[in-house]
C-alpha cells in the first residue's frame, strides 16, 4: 500500500472525492481547465486510485495538479459520485505539506497565494483588499479601476461603505481582537504551519534557482512566480 | 426549447428560505468591487421589506479564496466558519445569509462534511474553543443573499418603478443569467432550481418583466479559478473562460448579463474591456460591451434607485445604454461625483470598447 | 380433481409466454394485463436486435400461444389488492372482480428510465433530444425521421447508459440491452437517412449476446457508424435548436464537442410501477436495485421469498427478449413443480 | 493592442464541427478495415516503435478519426512499417496499410 495514498486518505475531501472511478470522462468533458490546459481530471482520478507510490509522487510534483480552477463542475456530473476537484484539493494540500509544490512552475505560485491572499486575511480579515489590487499588477482591471485607485476612500464613501471605519459596514476596519482570534485559529488548526512550510520550501527553491528571495512582493523570486509562464501548459 | 420542461425541474428544487431575522456576512469581493450592491441589498431588505438583518462588526472573511487557493487548510477554514456561527449564535440569530457565493458554498460544504463526519465537527468545536473560547449552534437556515431577493421578488415587482422592458418597442429585455459555480454545482438541492437550470436569477428576470436567454455555455465558469486569476501567469485561462461565454452568448444579442456571485460580474465586466484591448472585439451594440449587473443592482434599478447610488459608475462596461432602453433617468454629470457632489474626475476611456 | 389455478400478472412477453406454457400443461391460467392490449413494451418496438426481425412477428407468436392454449385474459386489469391467505392467493381488481389461485407469476416488467431525471441532457426541454423509445416510435410510424423543425438530420448522436450505471440517478446497474439497441438503431438511422453521420457515445460496449458483436462490427464496417468512448457530460441547445454535446474522447484523452441535429438517449430499465406496487402487496423482497429479488442469484432464479410466487422477465432484472422467453418458461416450470408438490427449498443447504 | 502579460488560452477541445476529416476519409476509403478498429490497444502493446518511442498507434488512429492531425506526421515517422501490429489485431484491421494510407493522405493534402 502506498504511503502517499494513505496520507491522502486522511483528508476527508479525498474520501468524499473518490470512491471508484470508471474512467468515463464525464468530468473532463465539462472541465474548464481541461479546455484550456493539457489537463485531464479523469487521469488524476485514475492515477490516485492506482495507489502507486511513484505515480502519486510524480503527480504531487507535477504541474497538472495546479490547473484546476475548483469550480466543482465535475462534482455535479460524475456518475459515480466522485469529485476530482476535491481530489485536487487533497493533492495540493499534501504537495505543500511535503514541499513538492516547488517542483513545478504552477506549484511555486503558492507563495504568491500565501503572501497575498494569506497576508490580506491575517492583516485585514478580508480575502481581498483593494489597496493590494493595483492596475500595475492587474492591468485588466482597466481605466475604471485606475479612477477608483485615485479615489479609493471617496468612491467607497459615495457607495455607503465604512472604509477603515469603526463598527459595521463595507471594508470597515475589523477590530484587532477579532483579527487576533483569526490568527489564533490559524495557529491552532495548522494554517500558520502551512504558511511557514510554503515560505521555507520556497526560500530553498529560490536559492536552488538562484533567484533573489526576500519578504514581501518586490523580490526576484516572487515576481518570477507571479508572471513566469513557460507556455507549455496547453501543449500535448 | 420547451419552458415547461424547465418549470418541472424548478418545482423539484424548492428550497426553504427563512422569512426574517437574518445574520448577514459580507463578501470580500463584493465589498471591494461592488460596494454599492451590498449597500443596496441592505437598503432593500430593511427599507423596502422591513426585515431584521443583522451584521456583526467582528465577522471576517470565511477564508474562501485562501481555501480554494489551497493555502488555507480545511481545518482552518472550518474553524473560521465555526467562529462566524458562534457570532451568529451569540447575537441570537439562526438564519445565516452570506453575501458571497464562495462563502455560501463553503458553509454548505462544511455543514455537509460535519453531517457525514461528526468527528470532524467535534474536532472543529475543540479548535474553536481552544483558539477563542467560543461555542456555536449550527444555523437553522442557510440561504445566499440572492435567495432572499428571489424569495421577495414579487414584493419587489409590486413596488417596482421600472420593468425590464424596452420602452420603445415594449418588448421584454433579453437577459442572460450567470450563476456562481459554488451556488449549486456542488450541492444541487441547496440552490433554487438546482444545478442545471437554476431559477434563482431567472425568477427575478421573469417577475421583473424580462426574458431569460438560455445559451450553450450558460453553465460555464467565468474563469476566476482563484489562483487562475490572481496569478498573472495563469490569467490566460481565466480570460479564456469568459471569452468562451461571450462568444456563445453573442448570437442571442443579450441586453444584459445578470449574476449572483460576487466575482463573476467583475470578471464578465472587466474581461470585456481586456478582450477588446487584446483582440479588438466587443460584444454589445455599437461597439459597447454587454452590461453586467449584480442582482442587487438590478433589484435597485427596478425599484427606481439612483443608478449612481447602486454603483453602476464603477462598472467598466457602461450601463447607460441599458438605462436608456428601459427609460431610467440619470444625471450623467453626477456619475463620477463623491458623496458631497464634488467631481472626482473622469476615468480614461478604453481604446477599443465604447463607454458612455 | 379440480384444476390448479395460476394467476399471471402482466401481459408482456414474459407473462404471455409463462401463461401459455402453464395453460398448455393443463393449469387454469388467468392473465391480468393493465393495458387494453397484450404485448407490453414490445408493441412499441419495430425491429429487434440482432436479427432485425419485426417485433410484431414475436407479438403474433405470443398471441397465438395465448389463444391456442386458452389462457383466460383480463385486459385493463388494475390491481388494487393481492394477498396470500393460507395457500390461496386472491387478487382484487379496481372494478371489484376477484381472482383466486394456487400460484402467482409476477411478470410485471420494467418501466423505461425517465430521461428527464438526467437534467443536463435536456430531455423534455430541448426540442431535438429524444429517447430510444421515441425513435422506435418514429420507426414504427413509417414516417421519415426529421428534426423538430422538419429538416432531415445530418448528424445524430446516440448516448449510451442514460439512467444506467449512474449513481446520480440512483441506478448503478447495467440495463444490458441499451448498447446493442444503440447499434441497432444506428444502423437503422443509417439505412433510413442517406448520408447521415451517426455517433455512439459509450462508456463500454457491452455486446454480450450471441451475434451482438457481429452487429457491432457490421455497424462499423458496412455503415461507418462512429463510436466515441466517453460519457456525455452535458447537452446544450443552439439558437437553431441543434444540440451541442460535450464528452471526453477518452481514447484520444481530450475533451470533445460536436453539434448534432438530433440526440437520442438510450434509456435503461427501471422496475415498473406495477412491479413495485404488486410486489409490496404480496410481501415480496426487493433487491438493492429495486427489482424483485429471487431467493438465490445462481440457483433460485424465478423463485421468491413467498412460496407460490414466481418471477419472470424484467421485473427481476434487465434482460433482452431471448432471455425473457427462457425465463418465462423457467418460471412456468418452477411454478408447475411447486403446484405438483415439489419443494425445491429442501435442496438449500446454505443460508 | 495592449499587452496584459498574458494571452487568451486557446481551446484544446476536439471540435468535431470544424475538424479536418480529409485524412480519415481518405484512409476509410482506401483501407476500409480502418472502420472496424475497436481501440483495444493490442497494436500499441506489440508495436516495435512504441517500445523505443512514445508512439501510441491506438491513440494515433483515434486522433486521425477525430481530425486531430497536427502531430500525425511526426508520430507516424516513428513507425518502421514492421507490420507486427497487423498480425496482432484481433479484428483483422490491416493496421500497417492504415499507416501507409495515412502517410499518403498527408502527402496528398500537403499536411
Amino acid at each position: 500500500m502506498s504511503q502517499l495514498y494513505n496520507k491522502l486518505l486522511e483528508d476527508v475531501r479525498f474520501q468524499e472525492g473518490i470512491k471508484a472511478c470508471i474512467n468515463c470522462g464525464t468530468c473532463t468533458a465539462i472541465c474548464a481547465a481541461a479546455e484550456f490546459y493539457n489537463y485531464d481530471p479523469r487521469i488524476i482520478a485514475d492515477t490516485v486510485q492506482s495507489r502507486n507510490e511513484e505515480k502519486i509522487e510524480n503527480l504531487l510534483k507535477s504541474e497538472t495538479i495546479w490547473y484546476c480552477g475548483e469550480c466543482m463542475s465535475c462534482k455535479t456530473r460524475c456518475p459515480r459520485g466522485n469529485a476530482p476537484g476535491l481530489i485536487i484539493m487533497a493533492l495540493r494540500a499534501l504537495s505543500q505539506e511535503l514541499g513538492y509544490f516547488v517542483e513545478s512552475e504552477k506549484g511555486r505560485q503558492q507563495l504568491f497565494m500565501k503572501r497575498v491572499v494569506g497576508g490580506w486575511i491575517l492583516t485585514y480579515g478580508y480575502c481581498l483588499y483593494l489597496e493590494g489590487i493595483g492596475t500595475n499588477m492587474y492591468a485588466e482591471q482597466g481605466p475604471i479601476w485606475d479612477w477608483r485607485q485615485k479615489n479609493w476612500g471617496k468612491v467607497l464613501d459615495r457607495l455607503g461603505a465604512n472604509y477603515k471605519g469603526e463598527g459595521n459596514g463595507i471594508l470597515r476596519k475589523i477590530p484587532e481582537e477579532a483579527l487576533d482570534e483569526i490568527r489564533k485559529i490559524f495557529e491552532v488548526t495548522g494554517g500558520t504551519a502551512r504558511f511557514e512550510k510554503i515560505e521555507k520550501f520556497s526560500k530553498e527553491k529560490a536559492e536552488a534557482m538562484n533567484l533573489k528571495f526576500d519578504d514581501g512582493i518586490d523580490n526576484e523570486y516572487f515576481q518570477h512566480i507571479y508572471s513566469h509562464n513557460n507556455n507549455t501548459h496547453n501543449i500535448e | 426549447m420547451k419552458v415547461e420542461g424547465k418549470q418541472a425541474i424548478w418545482k423539484e428544487y424548492q428550497k426553504d428560505i427563512a422569512g426574517d431575522k437574518y445574520f448577514y456576512v459580507r463578501s470580500c469581493v463584493r465589498q471591494n468591487f461592488f460596494p454599492g450592491s451590498e449597500t443596496t441589498f441592505l437598503r432593500i431588505m430593511r427599507e423596502e421589506l422591513g426585515k431584521d438583518i443583522y451584521e456583526h462588526p467582528c465577522h471576517t472573511t470565511c477564508t474562501g479564496i485562501g481555501y480554494h487557493g489551497d493555502v488555507v487548510p480545511l481545518d482552518t477554514m472550518m474553524t473560521v466558519v465555526a467562529r462566524q456561527f458562534a457570532l451568529m449564535t451569540e447575537a441570537g440569530y439562526q438564519n445565516l445569509v452570506p453575501s458571497c457565493i464562495t462563502s455560501f458554498g463553503i458553509y454548505t460544504e462544511v455543514l455537509d462534511t460535519w453531517h457525514h463526519f461528526p468527528e470532524v465537527e467535534a474536532k472543529v468545536r475543540e479548535y474553536l474553543r481552544k483558539a477563542t473560547g467560543r461555542e456555536f449552534k449550527i444555523p437553522q437556515n442557510l440561504a445566499h443573499a440572492s435567495d432572499l431577493i428571489y424569495k421577495f421578488r414579487k414584493e419587489i415587482a409590486q413596488n417596482a418603478k421600472f420593468k425590464l422592458v424596452d420602452k420603445e418597442t415594449g418588448k421584454p429585455l433579453k437577459v442572460v443569467d450567470h450563476i456562481g459555480c459554488h451556488y449549486s454545482k456542488m450541492f444541487p438541492e441547496k440552490g433554487v432550481g438546482g444545478a442545471e437550470y437554476p431559477y434563482v436569477l431567472a425568477g427575478m428576470i421573469e417577475d421583473w418583466g424580462g426574458e431569460v436567454i438560455d445559451y450553450p455555455e450558460r453553465r460555464h465558469c467565468c474563469g476566476f479559478g482563484f489562483r487562475q486569476y490572481l496569478v498573472q501567469a495563469n490569467r490566460g485561462y481565466s480570460v479564456a473562460c469568459s471569452h468562451k461565454k461571450f462568444e456563445s452568448m453573442e448570437p442571442y444579442k443579450p441586453d444584459m448579463i445578470l449574476t449572483n456571485c460576487p466575482g463573476c460580474p467583475m470578471f464578465l465586466d472587466k474581461w470585456q474591456y481586456a478582450i477588446a484591448e487584446m483582440e479588438g472585439k466587443t460584444y454589445g451594440k455599437d461597439g459597447y460591451g454587454i452590461p453586467v449587473l449584480t442582482y442587487e443592482e438590478l433589484a435597485g434599478m427596478v425599484l427606481g434607485y439612483d443608478p449612481w447610488d447602486l454603483g453602476l459608475q464603477v462598472h467598466q462596461v457602461s450601463c447607460e445604454p441599458l438605462l436608456d432602453r428601459i427609460g431610467i433617468k440619470y444625471d450623467p454629470l453626477k456619475k463620477y461625483n463623491d458623496k458631497n457632489g464634488v467631481s472626482l474626475g473622469v476615468p480614461e476611456k478604453p481604446s477599443v470598447m465604447k463607454v458612455s | 380433481m379440480k384444476k390448479k389455478r395460476v394467476i399471471v400478472i402482466g401481459g408482456g412477453i414474459s407473462g404471455m409466454e409463462a401463461a401459455t406454457h402453464l395453460a398448455s400443461m393443463g393449469y387454469d391460467v388467468t392473465l391480468l394485463e393493465k393495458d387494453k392490449e397484450l404485448g407490453g413494451h414490445l408493441l412499441g418496438w419495430e425491429k429487434l436486435f440482432p436479427t432485425m426481425r419485426m417485433g410484431k412477428d414475436v407479438v403474433e407468436f405470443l398471441n397465438k400461444g395465448i389463444t391456442l392454449s386458452k389462457v383466460n385474459v383480463i385486459r385493463k386489469a388494475e390491481i388494487v389488492n393481492a394477498v396470500k391467505t393460507g395457500e390461496i392467493f386472491t387478487v382484487t381488481l379496481a372494478n371489484g372482480n376477484k381472482f383466486e389461485s394456487d400460484a402467482v407469476i409476477m411478470a410485471t416488467g420494467y418501466d423505461l428510465f425517465d430521461a428527464r431525471k438526467k437534467e443536463e441532457y435536456g430531455y423534455g426541454i430541448y426540442d431535438n433530444v429524444i429517447t430510444s423509445a421515441d425513435l422506435e416510435e418514429k420507426f414504427l410510424s413509417g414516417k421519415p425521421i426529421l428534426t423538430s423543425k422538419g429538416n432531415v438530420p445530418k448528424k445524430i448522436a446516440l448516448v449510451h447508459c442514460v439512467g444506467s450505471r449512474d449513481e446520480k440517478v440512483g441506478n448503478v446497474y447495467c440495463s444490458k440491452v441499451c448498447c446493442v439497441t444503440a447499434v441497432k438503431q444506428s444502423i437503422e438511422l443509417k439505412e433510413s437517412i442517406p448520408g447521415v453521420d451517426v455517433y455512439c457515445l459509450y462508456m463500454d460496449l457491452r455486446m454480450f449476446g450471441m451475434h451482438f458483436e457481429t452487429l457491432y462490427k457490421e455497424a462499423q464496417e458496412k455503415h461507418a457508424v462512429n463510436f466515441i468512448r466517453g460519457r456525455l457530460s452535458e447537452a446544450c441547445e443552439n439558437q437553431d435548436s441543434s444540440i451541442i454535446v460535450k464528452v471526453e474522447d477518452t481514447l484520444a484523452g481530450k475533451p470533445l464537442r460536436m453539434t448534432v441535429d438530433m440526440l437520442v438517449l438510450m434509456v435503461g430499465m427501471v422496475p415498473s410501477a406495477g412491479t413495485v406496487k404488486v410486489g409490496k402487496m404480496l410481501g415480496l423482497k426487493f433487491g438493492p436495485n429495486g427489482f424483485l429479488k429471487s431467493m438465490d442469484q445462481h440457483t433460485m432464479g424465478t423463485i421468491t421469498n413467498i412460496p407460490g410466487v414466481f418471477i419472470a422477465g424484467t421485473c427481476a432484472a434487465p434482460r433482452p427478449i431471448n432471455n425473457v422467453f427462457v425465463d418465462a418458461r423457467a418460471a412456468a416450470i418452477t411454478a408447475s413443480s411447486y403446484l405438483e408438490g415439489y419443494d425445491i427449498e429442501k435442496r438449500i443447504s446454505y443460508s | 493592442m495592449k499587452d496584459f502579460g498574458f494571452t487568451i488560452n486557446k481551446d484544446r477541445q476536439i471540435d468535431m464541427d470544424t475538424a479536418d476529416m480529409r485524412v480519415a476519409e481518405y484512409v476509410k476509403t482506401h483501407e476500409p478495415s480502418f472502420n472496424i478498429c475497436i481501440a483495444c490497444g493490442t497494436c500499441t502493446a506489440t508495436c516495435s516503435a512504441g517500445i523505443f518511442t512514445d508512439m501510441n498507434l491506438r491513440k494515433l488512429f483515434t486522433l486521425v478519426k477525430r481530425g486531430e492531425i497536427a502531430n500525425t506526421r511526426t508520430e507516424i515517422a516513428k513507425c518502421m512499417l514492421c507490420g507486427k501490429c497487423s498480425l496482432a489485431c484481433p479484428r483483422g484491421v490491416n493496421t500497417r496499410n492504415v499507416i501507409v494510407k495515412i502517410n499518403q493522405a498527408l502527402i496528398k493534402f500537403s499536411l
